[in-house]
């Protein structure tokens, strides 16, 4: 985390963007090196397109967290605004019949209208994000109860669209959503590093007043920065509906502190505007190959989050490390 | 005046509670009392059940309905209430010790387990059983109760109803699932990567079979592997007739929920404390009976149910 | 541009207390004034960065009211605030095109808002040019330049890009004798193109070279306004430090 | 949450110190005047006693995590920390008949020795907060499991100390955990307004950069913070043997959000160096008095989630039009 | 004081290649430069706040090896750097007494390190009334002071506790006529005290004024050491900016 600080003479190097997701990048590799060494069955592709399909969802989530968390915010209702999201799908293109796609528009257009919620309170009303977003967690927590009885909703057999599917290279079996979370890492790095307003929330986040007084619309930009985010848990939504096949009252309770985590370890500050998208993909990856690995280890349960503990810190040491050699 | 009763739950989130509390509901409007819910915050959140018995005697409830999520540690908690005048029914699960409540209403959560590991067993006959099994959350009693009645059922030997860890002879690969569907996909795409020759799949409820059921169908394993559980909600037996899941226990949160109100309305009235343990019953449902494990078939299940 | 009574208030502290104010056409307005005298206030109230709680504030003869600082920019006032108001952590190309980036040709990079970083490169290396402050690169960090480049930045982005008013809060105060006179040189090029500019200066050289008119600012409120061609560098700091009561100046060393 | 920026001339008045807990003690007024009126049974004296006894517990926990803030650090290992040392308190002094005393300095010994190792993976190996306080979360989680074989053990009937009685005024009985919560408030609001060190706190967040140039030796400062935040769980832990009469291998799981909570609703800023943790005390309070006053007006579990949502937010919003009154 | 061939590289740049430095006890020594030359850089390795790559710096003829700023502090070195290491959000007296807060009286006073507030503000008012800053409360937070407000609260912190030498980079850049003067009194008045001063500045008339040596810095290193009574202003800053070559000038210009 880098302090806020006028003066950052010794950690400048740091943010240079070349940089910035190359300590994550080390730390997966070591970390992936180490399973292919004492994990058994780890070295092989069917265990890394099941580590990319674990972190579709997580990982979509994680990508509207790094905007938000570049911007100096915090959201902490990603994972309900999913939620309640994916019920709406559920429910109306399955138990209502609607279309399918009117279903997903309407499921879309929850997410994105919470997130608009959110981006109001905390740029129009000047609220805290991490006030704003906790309570929403808890209003929509409510909401997802109320609106599905705490029932969850089966989907039909193949799913409502052709994300549920899934397709084999050499011999793996990868899924569409996993390569539609990758694409999406992608468009959102093009669109960080390329287009006005990509720029515009790095300098947001390093310094608010420099954007007040050059005249950028702020509010705008932080409102439709939440309110992307919002749609970005819509499609989350469908992602977990097609892999899990079914909306569960119960989704959406961990996935703040996981997309946090991910987006910590991919090196962006939780102070805002220094960090990296790719990072955040990264993080979620190192994630998910502890968990693959250690399982494929045989540990214990409750030894694994000793484990995890100890390497996502270990994991971010190594980032540090290696930055501060180059 | 209206009898005040309150219910405090383990979670708000899962259903088999959430069916309780609206169990209850609908049997204080019929009785005429006025129910007062509360939760804790997640599995094991004893502070917070804590919590919830004080505000609840401070508002003036006669009758405390709870499912306790640590045993043992919400016992001083318990004692003060009853030391208040109020009647403290236990439901769901028993707590350490058991006379620290007036009464418990509950299901046998280790009987539960061995009725599906027997019936596994048969099941697979003399096949080389591969299990694997998706627990509920590190050192969770009811997770460990489940999980190990179903081992004594399928006949590992040395575990019995008092052991108070997770037995792991004989498993494969164990998970947490937390009971969520996700996790539970989630956790049994790993264990098959693990050990891809797994044929018995013990879960900790019916979501978390669910979620067992999608990793499998995904590696075109759905049909050679048996999955058990436990719960009997009514999308976990209709589960059981799609053959989705091979057998579940099927416990009545229903009727826990509805027995403590009318408990608690009776002492209200009469002044009498209802005592003792009433066990709710769990009844295997599957519609593969075999030999030797008493069963009931998906019809009964649907007719038994909680939820929708 | 014209202003009127402006007030300010910080709790107890009257940072503005009635302050007049007014520009003409093309003209070199310098404004000085002790530390803490409210010039920065004063600037900051004409550039719309904050809301002067009275007075009036008029733009070639109409009253404008500016909330944010987006106004003044719509009306073309572009202004180097004293503190830098600079993004530490981006590009100094980034920073000279904050908020107006050059977005690359064709109408779906219009649509997508998609920069052109080459251009800006080049551009940046153009306008900073005229500065020659020694900087190795456009595409370094903000926060790796020394003091006097940093200024550097700042100046050289508001002199590339009003169109109507140019404001200036002390451009010069980090910088370096040679690195001085190219801004002062900036500040004749953005008047030669028809601009009037306000400078806040404490480098009286640099004021008495350079401005039209100078607006003395003492206590919150404009105390005087000189002419530099006529009054002596010593009188116009004794004005401004109170030692000189303005009333009793001649009339001839006034400016109107 | 106030942006860090060079530049803020706007919400300077809002740091003002003596106006910093004006906003959020309004807040706390206009809610319980709400359930004075609204919720039976509220105004009396013994809910107010049951609401500070509730509070104890987070209270300590969240006096600890407002001195973390402030340093713009923040810990999420909190509620983990206090879980293994009442798990070690209990064990020691019940199962193994350790003498009280020493039972409970092993304990706090315990607690303090996790905070000064998260100090010192922050200060010198120069980690991000959150993550170092995440993996120790992991990491303690696990060896509280391993530790106590996930059972739990109840203290004897009278508790072990005197924090175990309560004494009765006016008919309402008090317990003598929360005297001692809000004598450690105090305490530490006289630390932080009166002392060299807790002036350097305020400094360390507001400027790490001036902190590291005038010479204060920041680092030993940064892990005296951490260490004394582990101390402050211990003494956490023993409120809650007290409180609940025994140690729970459960705990400890949800502290870290509710406390961070009660921080951010006290007007502590989340960037550090600025706040106050009287502040913190009204913030845990209000969470308390909603909590009391939904159950006490007899809402149903589900929509208690609703309103506190609302509410909380609600809260904040009230704190930030009274700052902007004044 | 002395420095031998300092280095300090941050990627590619080379902010400090070889640089040279000496101090003589009780003089006023004034570091000038272009920006970006490296002034900065040199001090913050004479202050501690950065470790040079190579290089050595002694005092009083012993090697000295500053780790952080500490380390400069103890040996009684105070600074005031270019980007004011203030706190925003606390007061002007507490920021004054950072890290050397005045204990109220009385063992337990002492060891729990409590802070006298009353003192701090009254020793904080005679401090900064050397300077004359128009400074209403000393219990003002400094992120409600003018930017000169805050310089004159920096330099009054660096004379009024050094103990050995006293670094300013750029003291009197945002400073008003009135104010700088004042600064340059309370430099005189350090050096009265025997202790010498380190003064950066671009501002020629000041360095004139006051300094006993001049140090030019160029290009990341000492170009010259001149004798601010024997060459002309003109003449300096050729040297500053490369106009002249060192070499070129005469031999009595120089300072030894
Ligand atoms: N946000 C604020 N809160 C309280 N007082 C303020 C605030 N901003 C400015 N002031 C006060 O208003 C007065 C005028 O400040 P201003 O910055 O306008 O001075 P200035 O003339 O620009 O001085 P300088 O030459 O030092 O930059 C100062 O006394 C300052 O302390
Ligand atoms: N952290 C850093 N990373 C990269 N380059 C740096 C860093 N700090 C300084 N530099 C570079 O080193 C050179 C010298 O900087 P320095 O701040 O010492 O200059 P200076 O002489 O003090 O200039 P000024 O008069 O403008 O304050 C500059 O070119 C600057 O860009
Ligand atoms: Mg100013
Ligand atoms: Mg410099």
């Amino acid at each position: 985390m880098t302090q806020p600080s006028t003066t950052m003479p010794a950690k400048s190097a740091a943010s240079l963007p070349n940089l910035s997701t190359l300590g994550p990048l080390i730390a997966l590799l070591l970390a992936t090196l180490f399973f292919m060494i004492f994990a058994p069955n780890f070295f092989k592709l069917s265990t890394f397109s099941l580590i990319l399909q674990q972190a579709s969802v997580v990982g979509v989530i994680a990508i509207a967290q790094t905007l938000i968390i570049l911007t100096a915010g915090i959201d902490l209702s990603c994972g309900m605004i999913m939620a309640l999201s994916s019920m709406v799908i559920g429910k109306l293109a399955v138990e209502q019949g609607w279309p399918v796609a009117l279903a997903i528009l309407t499921g879309l257009g929850v997410g994105a209208l919470i997130g608009w919620l959110n981006g109001v309170l905390i740029t129009l009303v000047k609220l805290p994000p991490f006030i704003v977003t906790l309570g929403m967690y808890s209003i929509v927590f409510a909401l997802v109860r109320i609106y599905s009885k705490a029932t969850s909703v089966p989907m039909p057999p193949d799913g409502l669209t052709f994300l549920a599917q899934r397709f084999a290279v050499f011999g793996a079996t990868f899924s569409y959503g996993s390569l539609l979370m990758l694409a999406l890492f992608l468009l959102t790095w093009l669109y960080l590093k390329s287009t006005a307003p990509g720029r515009h929330i790095y300098a947001l986040g390093n310094n608010p007043e420099a954007v007040r007084l050059s005249g950028i619309p702020q509010n705008r930009l932080l409102i439709s920065v939440y309110t992307v985010a919002g749609l970005l848990y819509g499609v989350a939504a469908l992602l977990l509906l097609e892999r899990i096949g079914g909306a569960s009252p119960e989704a959406g309770q961990t996935e703040n502190l996981e997309s946090i985590t991910a987006v910590v370890i991919g090196g962006t500050s939780l102070f805002g505007g220094r960090g990296n998208v790719l990072g955040t993909l990264i993080g979620v990856l190192i994630v998910g190959v502890f968990r693959s690995g250690l399982t494929l280890m045989g540990v214990d349960s409750v030894y694994q989050y000793l484990v995890t503990g100890i390497l996502i810190i270990l994991a971010v040491a190594t980032d540090q490390f290696s930055r501060r050699k180059s | 005046d209206q009898p005040i009763i309150g219910l405090i739950t383990k979670t708000e989130t899962n259903p088999f509670f959430v069916k309780m509390k609206e169990g209850a509901q609908k049997e204080a409007t019929r009785l005429g009392a006025k129910l007062m819910t509360a939760a804790g915050k997640q599995d094991g959140d004893n502070a917070g059940q804590v919590t919830a018995i004080e505000n609840m005697v401070a508002a003036g409830a006669k009758t405390i309905l709870i499912t306790p999520s640590d045993s043992k540690a919400i016992v001083p908690a318990i004692a003060k209430a009853r030391a208040a005048g109020v009647m403290v029914i236990a439901l769901d699960s028993p707590t350490e010790p058991a006379s620290a409540v007036d009464a418990l209403f509950a299901t046998n959560n280790y009987q539960a387990g061995v009725l599906i590991g027997k019936w596994a067993k048969a099941n697979m006959g003399s096949k080389k059983a591969v299990i694997a099994a998706l627990d509920l959350f590190p050192g969770h009693p009811v997770g460990i109760a489940r999980h190990n009645g179903f081992l004594e059922g399928f006949g590992i030997k040395g575990v019995t109803s008092k052991t108070a860890d997770i037995v792991n002879t004989g498993v494969a690969c164990a998970q947490d699932s937390f009971g969520d569907q996700a996790k539970g996909q989630t956790a049994m795409e790993n264990c098959l990567q693990k050990n891809p020759d797994i044929n018995v799949v013990y879960t900790i409820n019916e979501p978390a079979a669910a979620g067992a059921y999608q990793a499998l169908k995904a590696a075109g394993k759905e049909k050679s592997v048996l999955i058990v559980s436990v719960d009997g909600g009514c999308a976990g037996v209709r589960n059981v007739q799609a053959g989705v899941i091979g057998a579940t226990s099927q416990q009545y949160p229903l009727k826990m929920a509805a027995m403590g109100v009318a408990a608690g309305v009776n002492y209200a009235k009469t002044g009498k404390k209802a005592s003792g343990y009433v066990d709710t019953g769990v009844a295997l449902i599957t519609n593969k009976a075999v030999a030797g494990v008493k069963s009931s078939d998906g019809k009964f299940g649907l007719a038994n149910c909680w939820g929708q | 541009m014209e202003a009127r009574g402006l007030i300010k208030r910080y709790g107890q502290v009257v940072a503005m207390n009635g302050a007049d104010f007014e520009l003409r056409p093309g003209e070199i307005m310098a404004v000085i004034g002790d530390n803490g005298a409210g010039k920065s206030t004063l600037i900051k109230a004409l550039s719309g960065a904050i809301t002067p709680d009275e007075g009036q504030i008029m733009l070639e003869g109409r009253p404008v009211s500016f909330r944010s600082p987006i106004d003044a920019r719509r009306e073309g006032i572009e202004t180097v605030y004293q503190d830098l108001a600079v993004a530490p952590a981006m590009t100094i190309a980034e920073n000279l095109f904050l908020g107006r980036e050059i977005l690359r040709p064709g109408p779906l990079a219009k649509l997508l808002k998609i920069v052109d970083k080459k251009k800006m490169l080049e551009e940046a290396t153009r306008h900073m040019q005229g500065l020659q402050f020694a900087i190795k690169s456009m595409g370094q960090p903000v926060e790796t330049l020394s003091g006097g480049q940093r200024q550097g930045v700042a100046v050289a982005r508001s002199a590339a890009f009003a169109r109507h008013v140019v404001i200036m809060d002390e451009p010069t105060a980090a910088l370096g004798v040679r690195e001085g006179n190219m801004v002062l040189d900036l500040i004749r090029q953005v008047r030669d193109k028809g601009l009037p500019v306000i400078l806040i200066s404490h480098n009286m050289p640099h004021v008495f070279e350079i401005s039209d008119r100078i607006h003395v600012h003492r206590m919150g409120k404009r105390a005087a306004l000189l002419n530099p061609q006529k009054i002596s560098m010593a009188d116009t700091v004794s004005v401004m430090t109170g030692a000189i009561r303005p009333e009793d100046l001649s009339a001839d060393v006034l400016a109107h």
